[in-house]
């Protein structure tokens, strides 16, 4: 049962190891310069400790997946992906995702992270990604849009709002001490958080039929 | 007595910190420090914040100081954690890191409550040098 | 750029706010760390201060953090020491020492003026948290 | 010229070293417990530095003494001593000492004591010892004493004004931390200035003749 969500997490490791020096770079314009480093040493952990893991149950997994986040990462990163992850894990199904519980995920994942960082929509953080992921998706229920129609306008928006943090200016985190310095640098947690929502709806796609 | 816990992103400002307050204690004030990763680079480590916390001895109270916004993110995530009865025993202090531990370890020797020494701390009287 | 010294009587403070601070630097800025007797034991060491002043680059200015009274009165000592000319590029800071170090380091680098930064360090807020 | 300061300053150094649990023990009451600590280790450095060196006047020779200090002792006292030493040696006759050569001396220690530590009579400090024993040499210099007889009476001004620091409430230097607690402890600094006073004061009756 838990097979294809851990496929998704290993790839989604992949992806942020793959990345890591593109999230550092970032992250040395507007902070200080360890959301890679940070990002893949909290990935590695979680690879080896899911594939060396057995799970009867997806919140079992994902559970698994925010206790090495929030021990291994070391900067904001950690509290913040790993309580998203932690609630995640209380409302993810067993059975194959649909619309709704995928809404359901991306929105714990947004409680998760403003539970632990006050951050609202505009202060340049990971949520300025994800937010707008989470409202496509609920626009496509409302729509009636079909999963496969959904992925794809939630993959857009999370890249669209990732590159709408250039512009903003941090109130939130290590960048808010620049003040407007800030402005113009892609966010580093954004760019993480777009990484990973492609690389779901990417991986969810291969299940799709 | 209030204890006091310093949670760093650093392990030498930490335990310096630690050990420039300790010179000033009177009495039983127990004084915890935890900086840095579990690999030794700077960040913080909730599962050590999360021991220290078990640790120390909460009874009369704990004042928690955090350096900069990450470690306190670490910290308010590791107290969530706890039962309320415990969490009701400790404070995350708005002061300064250095001269936050300072002042707290010389009242809390005195005997003053945590309410003193939050006073004390959080005071923007406390970062003035001259 | 402003330049920064930080002068602690615990070397370990000294060195690891160094290394904090630095973290956030962009460009240029220059950290000086100053911590602890000649012995090594917790305390201030006027030669030592006196030579990281002399040595470090001071066009821009230079912001000193000290970290307890007596640091102060050990760097007011060895400023006294310099001619006018120098001793006016240089400000001892009212602000808390890892916290006033680390937006220091950012906004030297960011090339603000050493008003700027002295008014961002120096303020009430800087001591906040949560 | 020398030699007779030297040796006063020897036998000062040899009583700060023989008081320094005592002081150190004063300091733990109200302070980080180091005085007797910081002030032995100045002055057996000021006892090396002054028996391996030769020097021409008083003037070198106690701004030796004072730049010793402050490169050694470590503490809050290492500059209020070294720069009371400093303008000390401003001062200093190379002659032998009168009522009004002491009174000088007197009061550049008060003068560079409060040039580094901005304190008045009164806060708990070094300066409740110094300033009674400067003030009896005015005194004594108005009431026409004798050299002995002012001696004796700053003396014993000297030892008043170290007792007097017990009731005071500290408002400089560590001590402060500790607001009304302060109250019922002896001041170390006042203390240390008390026993070199007191030294200076046998040693030149040693010499009265
Ligand atoms: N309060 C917050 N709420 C949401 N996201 C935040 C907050 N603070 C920081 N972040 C995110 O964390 C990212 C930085 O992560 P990282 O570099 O790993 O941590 P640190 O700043 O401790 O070094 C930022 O780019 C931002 O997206
Ligand atoms: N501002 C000041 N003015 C005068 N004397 C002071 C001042 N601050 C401290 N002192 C004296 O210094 C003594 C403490 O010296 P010491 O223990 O060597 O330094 P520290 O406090 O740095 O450990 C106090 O007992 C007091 O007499
Ligand atoms: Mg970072
Ligand atoms: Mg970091
Ligand atoms: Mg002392
Ligand atoms: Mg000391």
């Amino acid at each position: 049962m838990t097979e294809k969500s851990k496929e998704i997490l290993d790839k989604l490791a992949d992806v942020i190891i793959e990345n890591k020096k593109h999230l550092t770079k970032l992250d040395s314009a507007i902070g200080d310069g360890d959301h890679g480093i940070n990002m893949a040493r909290g990935f590695k952990e979680v690879k080896e400790k899911i594939n060396g893991n057995n799970y009867e149950t997806n919140q079992e997994l994902l559970k698994s997946v925010a206790m090495t986040l929030i021990s291994t990462v070391g900067g904001a990163s950690g509290p913040l992906y790993g309580t998203a992850f932690l609630y995640i894990s209380k409302v993810i199904p067993d059975a194959d995702f649909t619309i709704d519980s995928l809404i359901e995920i991306g929105q714990s994942a947004v409680d998760g992270i403003q539970k632990r960082g006050k951050a609202e929509q505009g202060e340049k953080t990971m949520l300025d990604a994800i937010i707008p992921a989470v409202d496509a998706l609920k626009e496509s229920k409302e729509n009636g849009d079909d999963l496969e129609e959904a992925l794809q306008k939630c993959k857009v928006k999370a890249e669209e709002g990732m590159k709408a943090t250039i512009p903003m200016q941090a109130t939130k985190g290590r960048a808010s001490y620049l003040g407007e310095r800030s402005i113009g640098h892609q966010d580093p947690g954004a760019t993480s958080s777009y990484l990973m929502i492609k690389t779901i709806v990417d991986e969810l796609y291969k299940y799709k039929d | 007595m209030v204890n006091i816990l310093l949670v760093s992103h650093s392990v030498e400002i930490a335990e310096g910190t630690k050990e420039l307050a300790e010179q000033m204690k009177q009495g039983e004030v127990e004084i915890a420090a935890v900086g840095g990763t579990e690999a030794g680079e700077l960040g913080t480590n909730p599962d050590a914040i999360k021991s220290a916390v078990n640790e120390i001895d909460k009874s009369d109270g704990l004042i928690i100081l955090a350096d900069l916004g990450s470690a306190v993110m670490s910290v308010n995530m590791v107290l969530d954690w706890l039962d309320d009865e415990v969490r009701a025993k400790i404070q995350l202090a708005d002061a300064p890191f250095v001269e936050g531990a300072v002042i707290a370890a010389v009242e809390s020797g005195m005997g003053n409550s945590m309410e003193e020494i939050l006073s004390s701390i959080e005071s923007a009287e406390i970062i003035k040098k001259n």
